[in-house]
């Protein structure tokens, strides 16, 4: 039973500082300097979770930031790691995945049918198609750990990057070495380690001031570095926020981890790894117990024997698998204790006391099998069980940074062997183990660090690896009733794994995949190595012909939360946003530009501003802002051979001063964008691309200009030029009174492009007719934008205006036939298929896509986009309602809408191409699987011949 | 479960290469239904160990074209008894399926789809915001102001399922039925004469046979390479993520293709969560923290209340991305060489009509109906199939 | 994060960067038959090797050309864009185009 | 030592010029260039920043004619010089405490950039693209030797990026002072 020693209680806790918190509902007490674990242990429970398959009870087993056995569910957040998580008053702690609270957890009983339940039972059960959804509602309610909090709010926590030259991961004798040696060469070093205090674990005080003091050591204390990334980018996961650590070079001193003995019951509360132990000695002040027994295979199984001592608690006896002790003083000592020594012998059974923990041992001899001799069994009264039997290399970041390792046979751990440029490892990692040797290993990779990011020489200064084996090499005992547990996350003992082999699974990969070893949320830290071991075992090959799995980011799992940092989603603005908020704008998304949908006018519905909209531009005049299209000039005496190969169309022959349409396509001859393209000057053309497209679009001719090497540049504008749409019948008039240009169609005919100021600002005037209506498109500097559509509207409502948005200008453009790109058309639509051969001059020498359209033209279309009328009294159909042909899908709806100036309901719509005459019937699968009548129809539906856009002066 | 293989055949009637589902469910439906049982399966890894063992394992029917609906219903269809065919439990869930609209452009893609899905009796619908609130409660409709959900594509019958039981499942059936899988085998160089296949080189020496199959999604071009076939393939890592478990809390499976997304929760209680494509070609399947930055993120948008919840563990694999995100199947220019590749992102889905429709191709030599949308030669003749269609240009 | 140094900005995240696709040489579209074209449109060399391919730096713009090698994602140099037109040595494992094939100037005719 | 502040200053004037003899003709305009591509000099009362090898980009620090000059010839520059339209807003970062900001913002090492040559740095800023121009005040200009950068960026994307770096600002202690 655990206990907390009178003071000194530990150097981390602060007596004088009670906390309270609550376990379980019960009240406890703890120190400031507790965490959650330690306080626990100290307050004596006797056990804090239950395992998550068989929902055994379970106690502390490493007392790390590794240790699933002790997750818990605090102040409502899940899987909270108790032996890291610092004890705050208040907090109210209970125990993840049990039913009906910890100690009477209704599932306890799956721990009786653990013999029911083999490794893999689930994959051959329960899965006829009846039974299984029943089966998987009573699965999923088993499952899972901690319990998340739904509607609790988002936590936005900071990320930064960072910048180092050495970045040491590790604080330990080696990383703090590794860190003094490449400041001292001059090098900028940042120091991460995962534990809650930065205490130099074990290493020499000067050491730790020394590096502390350090101006060129930048500190992370209780920091984990969660994953390593291409060019020497680690992730280190702080308490509050994420710092993106960029090196020129990475010493790992990421040292080792303790293994577990496996015999039967190794997973009572009581049972612990001697690290563990010695942690919340050192730290906390608790005791493991009062009667411990050390398993060892170890130097420092003995150390720990001697450490409980000085404390005042004597084991009872150790338990050595070795046949000889190490020739070490500290074993000398051991025995000079009077220590019970018993050697070449192994745990074959703890024993579980009433109160279920751990109330003794039966121990057997050895036999030089390595297996236990069932008949020499002899009992020891203890009420803790410390194992100190070896270690494993905490080498994934080492692998993850492209490191390699092999198995050392001396050491029975892996070691580096290949190490990438800019990669270094050192103490334990590297095989090396007393404190001093440690210390020089550190220097000579915190050297050999600095000199690779330009400081200082590399040190030759080289040490030998540990003469003495500090892990043993099967360290698992059988037991004829198993519940030898290897992985404690995932509660597999030594048969499931063998029963895994069998079946077949028999590489380390297909085992960690079917017997789920290692997946866990310890990531195999306690598990792996053993389960190697077994596997060797039971192919009879050596644990370096198996290698290891991958090892992948997190190294400890990381909240999402710090991943995610702030959020931060880029929207883009035109000039003229205000002055739409102000008019009642309803928003819409558009790529990350917000575009108003209608303007909101009270007393009217969605539908009716949006036929409000559309009817002042049809009768009196509009104002949209058209600020999002994209906006690019192109200079230069090659301009217009430029545009003649982005483009389908031919722009070198367009006189200055007026505009044509601009079709691109990808060089399959599918149609990408489009705009009106405007020529300024001999030299200069000006032109537009869709809203959507723009980015891209831009991007792509920036690249064909630089391939083609023609005598011009490009200049994108988008966001730095305001443009508006001002039509209607009135609009040249209302426009005049605000520019100097001569707005008389014989001056400023249809199509045409002038340069001049309106409402005092240098203006470029396109006349085009997208919505069908005499109308100007005004392009001024984005400074200049908002006045200028002050003025336009201050004019234009005197006259009726109404600014309109993008559903109007789709009910418009829509009478007029025109198509949108990526609506109308789909990722594979040709021109041909959309009507549009009239833009594309396949006489010219070259055109993107052009040599694709010859076959395509060869191909046929394989549909056609072509304006329907549905029938009178018929309810409108959806954007993209299926055309049905004799039961057979025959095109689909892309547009469509009622239009009051034309009193019936139009669209455009993309159908096989016998169906796609002029009048002929079609069929349109409404929303409830009506079928709805229309027919092909011919565009322009309104105003036919253009004439309100080409109207003349007297219009 | 698998039996192992001290020796290869000097010859086998069919050589498949890649021990992944797809491969496995071939000369599973080889050996059962086309009684062709002198087959090698020869995998350079472990079974399973590619894409099939690193997918989020959705499995759903709601795709946009013709051809692609057909394929994948009868995938699912498939997919129903598969566990008892096996008997295996394969943990199929149909847990129903959202594809999340923060567009009105999206919005209408989304009932294209439920259209033609409803046309071939799968059951899709085009949904309103109010209809996803409804089925997902939890979930923040506004994701956090940045992007509002306005509607989604609700695929009832969507569905996840154990990956790598399902390799196991049917590399277990083809072994029962005389099936080799060779492990650690690695295929070298086919040979070609006359235009006709005539066997295999591998790491473990000349296998002689007239027939191979080629399922080896994420290095099919390299394959290729061997036999002098030129096709649209390019190969992008696509990385995945897994967070901790905790207790279930989200039933259906979550889709979204502005925040590049998708989730679901495995019986296990972990998160399941991908994105998009990683940009550039790559054949290395390296994480990187920009894909787990944002995908949290945005996991964060749709259910802030995950703050805490902390990722477990990254991995990446290799897809074969086509122009139209349509795969590439059937019989090919060199005889007796059969293509089962360009899976893309959505490979898993359609194990089990990949072996039917390649086992009958590769045992008739004439490409199944079902894959007459997919064939080889659809790019020279400019008659893609738009499942690209699908993504629509913004506006 | 990769690091990808880039001509004219210097070393930068690869996020800073838009990948465009290899550097491929087009057959000449008025000599070359349809099956070479859509050869050309349609089909790559998909195997990993040491490839050119284009990448712009956003934030200013610039395109330039990247030796890669796709297996390893080790960047072996860069080169201006120009020398996608005046011509890049031979690549290991780039794309080429199937045997007489007639090659495209690749600039407008009277283009210099 | 003072608090990171965030200025915006929109309002001084500014033009931008490329083109294959852009070069000569600024210089024929008595226009110190800087020499190299991505830095800047100081010309009259001109901050000019070269971007790349042929862009230019002017902004007026103080009051002159030096730049209303160049803006009116560009008018009727000759073939090979053409203006660019640059209604960027910009931005005045400075402060002790700048680079915490920066390094929440933006992937670059601006505490390393070697001041003395005059880097022009074109990046990504919380994902949008901006012009980086920092200095460091003289005495008199305020705590002398202390950084001060320059940001410029798309005016559609101004609204965001100064409410967004305003945020970090004020967290690191600091303060925005928003549309001037």
């Amino acid at each position: 039973m655990m206990y907390r020693l009178d003071s000194p209680a530990g150097e981390w806790i602060d007596v004088s500082a009670p906390l309270r918190f609550t376990f379980e509902g019960r009240e406890y007490q703890g120190y400031s300097g507790d965490t959650i674990s330690s306080a626990l242990a100290a307050a004596g429970v006797p056990f804090m979770a239950r395992s998550f398959k068989y929902h055994r009870p379970r106690g502390i087993l490493s007392f790390a930031d590794h240790d699933s056995n002790t997750l818990f569910q605090v102040d409502g957040m899940p899987n909270v790691r108790g032996d890291v998580t610092w004890l705050r008053d208040g907090m109210r702690v209970t125990a993840v995945n049990t039913f009906g609270g910890l100690r009477h957890d209704k599932a306890r009983v799956l721990d009786r049918f653990a013999p029911l339940l083999p490794v893999g039972f689930y994959y051959k059960a329960f899965h006829s198609k009846r039974l299984f959804p029943r089966w998987e509602r009573m699965f999923r309610a088993l499952t899972g750990l901690g319990r998340v909090t739904l509607g609790a709010a988002r936590e936005a926590t900071p990320k930064r990057y960072g910048f180092c030259d050495v970045l040491v991961i590790g604080g330990g004798p080696s990383g703090l070495s590794a860190a003094l040696a490449a400041a001292q060469a001059g090098a900028q070093v940042a120091l991460a380690d995962e534990s809650p205090r930065f205490t130099g674990n074990g290493a020499p005080p000067t050491l730790l001031r020394a590096v502390q003091d350090s101006p060129r050591i930048a500190l992370f204390p209780a920091t984990v570095a969660a994953g390593y990334y291409a060019d020497h980018w680690v992730a280190l996961a702080e308490a509050g926020r994420m710092t993106k650590m960029r090196a020129r070079a990475v010493v790992f001193a990421t040292g080792v981890i303790e293994q577990p003995a496996v015999f039967r019951n190794n997973d009572l509360p009581g049972v612990m790894l001697a690290s563990g132990a010695a942690r919340l000695l050192a730290r906390h002040g608790v005791a493991p117990g009062r009667r411990p027994v050390i398993v060892a295979a170890n130097l420092e199984a003995y150390q720990a024997c001697l450490d409980l001592h000085a404390r005042g608690i004597t084991p009872a006896a150790i338990v050595d698998l070795r046949a000889e002790p190490d020739n070490d003083a500290a074993v000398s000592a051991c025995r000079a204790l009077g220590v019970n020594l018993l050697t070449s012998s192994a745990p074959f059974e703890a024993i579980r006391g009433a109160d279920g923990r751990v109330a003794g041992l039966t121990v057997a001899r050895l036999e030089p099998s390595g297996q236990p001799d069932a008949r020499s069994l002899r009992h020891l009264e203890c009420d803790a069980i410390l194992m100190s039997v070896g270690w494993a290399a905490a080498a994934q970041l080492l692998l993850q940074a492209g490191g390699t390792t092999r198995f050392s046979e001396e050491l029975q751990q892996f070691v580096p062997s290949v190490l990438p440029a800019g990669i270094f490892a050192a103490g334990r990692l590297n095989g090396v183990y007393d404190t001093e040797s440690r210390a020089v290993d550190g220097r000579r990779a915190g050297s050999q660090a600095a000199a690779h990011a330009g400081f200082g020489a590399p040190s030759a200064e080289a040490v030998a690896r540990s003469l003495r084996c500090p892990s043993h090499r099967f360290p698992i005992i059988d037991h004829p009733r198993a519940k030898n547990f290897v992985d404690f996350d995932e509660d597999l003992q030594v048969k499931d794994l063998e029963n895994a082999a069998q079946e077949g699974f028999d590489s380390s990969e297909l085992l960690k995949r079917y017997s789920t070893v290692g997946m866990g949320p310890s990531q195999g830290k306690h598990s792996n190595m053993n389960a190697l071991r077994i596997l060797a075992r039971y192919r009879g090959v050596g644990v370096e012909a198996l290698g290891l799995t991958t090892a992948r980011p997190m190294y400890h799992p990381v909240p999402m939360k710090l991943l995610a940092g702030r959020s931060f989603y880029p929207e883009r603005r035109t000039p003229i946003d205000a002055q739409h908020a102000a008019l009642g704008a309803v928003w819409m998304p558009a790529g990350n530009w917000r575009r108003p949908e209608y303007y909101h006018v009270s007393g009217e519905s969605r539908s009716q501003s949006i036929e409000a909209e559309v009817h002042a531009v049809r009768n009196a005049v509009g104002l949209i802002d058209v600020g999002t299209l994209g906006k690019i000039e192109v200079h230069g005496p090659d301009a217009g051979q430029f545009l003649d190969r982005a483009y389908a169309g031919r722009y070198s022959d367009l006189k200055v001063g007026m505009t044509r349409y601009g079709l691109m396509l990808d060089e399959s001859g599918v149609i990408i964008d489009d705009g009106v393209i405007a020529r300024v000057q001999e030299n200069l053309f000006y032109f537009t691309t869709t809203t959507g497209g723009s980015a891209t679009v831009f991007r792509e001719l920036q690249r064909w200009n630089a391939l083609w090497g023609l005598d011009c540049a490009l200049v994108n504008v988008t966001g730095h030029r305001a443009a508006f749409n001002f039509a209607g019948p009135s609009s040249r008039e209302i426009l005049q009174s605000l520019t100097d240009v001569d707005l008389r169609d014989e001056a400023f005919p249809y199509l045409a492009v002038r340069e001049g100021s309106v409402a005092g600002s240098p203006a470029r005037l396109l006349r085009v007719g997208f919505v069908g209506e005499l109308g100007y498109e005004i392009h001024v500097a984005a400074g200049r934008g908002a006045e200028v559509w002050q003025a336009l509207y201050a004019a234009g409502s005197r006259k009726g205006l109404r600014p309109f948005g993008v559903e109007a200008q789709r009910v418009l453009r829509l009478e007029k036939g025109h198509l949108i790109v990526g609506q109308d058309t789909d990722g594979l639509t040709d021109p041909y298929e959309a009507n549009a051969q009239w833009a594309v001059a396949m006489k010219k020498p070259y055109f993107v896509g052009q040599r694709s359209l010859r076959i395509l033209q060869a191909r046929g279309p394989r549909q056609k986009l072509v304006g329907i009328e549905v029938a009178p009294g018929a309810p409108l159909p959806k954007e993209c309602h299926l055309v049905i042909e004799n039961g057979a899908i025959a095109g689909r709806v892309t547009s469509v809408t009622h239009s009051r100036a034309l009193n019936k309901s139009i669209g455009l719509a993309m159908l096989s191409p016998d169906l796609a005459q002029a009048g002929r019937d079609i069929r349109i699968r409404g929303e409830n699987g009506e079928m709805l009548a229309a027919k092909v129809a011919p565009a322009p539906f309104y105003d036919p011949k253009n004439l309100r856009q080409k109207a003349g002066s007297g219009a | 479960m698998f039996t192992r293989h001290d020796s290869l055949k000097a010859g086998y009637d069919v050589v498949i290469i890649g021990a992944g589902g797809h491969g496995l469910a071939a000369a599973y439906y080889l050996a059962r239904d086309h009684r062709i049982r002198n087959v090698a399966v020869l995998e350079k890894g472990y079974i399973g160990g590619g894409n099939t063992g690193r997918n989020t394992t959705i499995i759903r029917s709601n795709y946009l074209t013709p051809e692609g609906v057909k394929f994948y219903d009868e995938s699912l269809r498939l997919w129903q008894d598969l566990g008892e065919d096996f008997d295996l439990n394969l943990f199929y869930s149909v847990r129903g399926h959202y594809t999340l609209a923060h567009t009105d452009s999206a919005m209408r893609t989304m009932r294209w789809r439920a259209e033609v899905n409803k046309h071939f009796g799968v059951r899709s619908e085009a949904v309103d915001a109010a209809f996803v609130k409804r089925g997902i409660p939890s979930i923040d409709i506004s994701c956090g102001g940045h992007a509002p959900i306005l509607g989604a594509l609700f695929h009832e019958p969507g569905a996840i399922a154990r990956h790598d039981a399902v390799a196991w499942g049917y590399g277990r059936g083809a072994d029962k039925r005389g099936v080799e899988i060779h492990q650690q085998t690695e295929v070298t160089g086919i040979r070609v004469q006359g235009g006709r296949v005539t066997g295999v080189e591998t790491t473990r020496g000349f296998i002689a046979t007239p027939k191979v199959l080629c399922a080896v999604a994420g290095f099919t071009p390299r394959v290729l390479d061997m036999v002098k076939l030129r096709t649209p393939i390019y190969v992008h890592p696509l990385q995945a993520m897994v967070s901790e478990p905790v207790k279930p809390w989200l039933d259906p499976i979550i889709v979204s293709g502005s925040l590049h997304v998708y989730v679901s929760q495995t019986a296990r209680g972990e998160l399941v969560m991908g994105a998009s494509l990683d940009p550039y070609e790559l054949h290395m399947t390296r994480p990187t923290l920009d894909f787990v930055e944002g995908l949290a993120s945005h996991m964060l948008d749709m259910f802030p209340f995950l703050s805490e919840v902390k990722v477990n563990r990254q991995w990446a694999g290799l897809a074969d991305m086509t122009p139209d995100f349509a795969p590439i199947m059937g019989v090919t220019p060199v005889e007796g060489f059969y293509l089962d590749a360009g899976w893309g992102t959505w490979g898993f889905k359609a194990t089990p009509v990949c072996g039917k429709t390649m086992s009958h191709t590769v045992a008739t030599g004439r490409n199944h109906p079902l894959i007459e949308g997919f064939t080889f030669d659809r790019f020279a003749r400019y008659q893609l199939t738009g499942e690209k269609g699908a993504a629509s240009v913004g506006h | 994060m990769k690091i990808m140094v880039c001509p004219l900005n210097g070393p930068r995240p690869v996020s800073e960067f838009a990948y465009g696709g290899e550097v491929r040489p087009s057959p000449d579209p008025d000599t070359c038959s349809d099956t070479q074209w859509s050869d050309y449109v349609f089909n790559r060399s998909g195997s990993p090797g040491e490839k050119y391919e284009w990448w712009c730096h956003i934030a200013s713009g610039f395109w330039f050309v990247v030796l890669r090698d796709t297996l390893r994602d080790v960047v072996l140099g860069t080169f201006p864009a120009e020398a996608a037109r005046q011509g890049l040595p031979p690549a290991a494992g780039a794309s080429a185009a199937p045997p007489d094939v007639p090659h495209g100037p690749g600039v407008p005719d009277g283009a210099s | 030592m003072s608090a990171p502040a965030l200025k915006l200053c929109k309002q001084r004037e500014r033009v931008g010029l490329k083109g294959p003899r852009a070069p000569e003709w600024l210089a024929a305009q008595g226009i110190v260039l800087p020499a190299s591509p991505n830095t800047w000099a100081h010309s009259d009362t001109l901050l000019v920043a070269r971007l790349g090898q042929l862009e230019f980009f002017l902004e007026a620090t103080a009051a002159g004619a030096a730049l209303k000059r160049i803006s009116s010839s560009l008018d009727q520059c000759p073939s090979g010089v053409y203006p660019v339209l640059r209604e960027d807003w910009g931005f005045l970062l400075g402060g002790d405490r700048v680079h915490d900001v920066l390094a929440q913002v933006c992937n670059v090492n601006f505490a390393a950039l070697p001041l003395h040559s005059h880097p022009v740095i074109m990046t990504l800023m919380i994902g949008v693209a901006v012009l980086v121009v920092p200095q460091v005040l003289e005495a008199g200009q305020g705590a002398a030797g202390e950084r001060q950068y320059r940001i410029w960026c798309d005016p559609t994307y101004g609204a965001y990026l100064g409410e967004s770096l305003g945020a970090v600002v004020v967290e690191c202690g600091g303060r925005y002072t928003g549309v001037s």
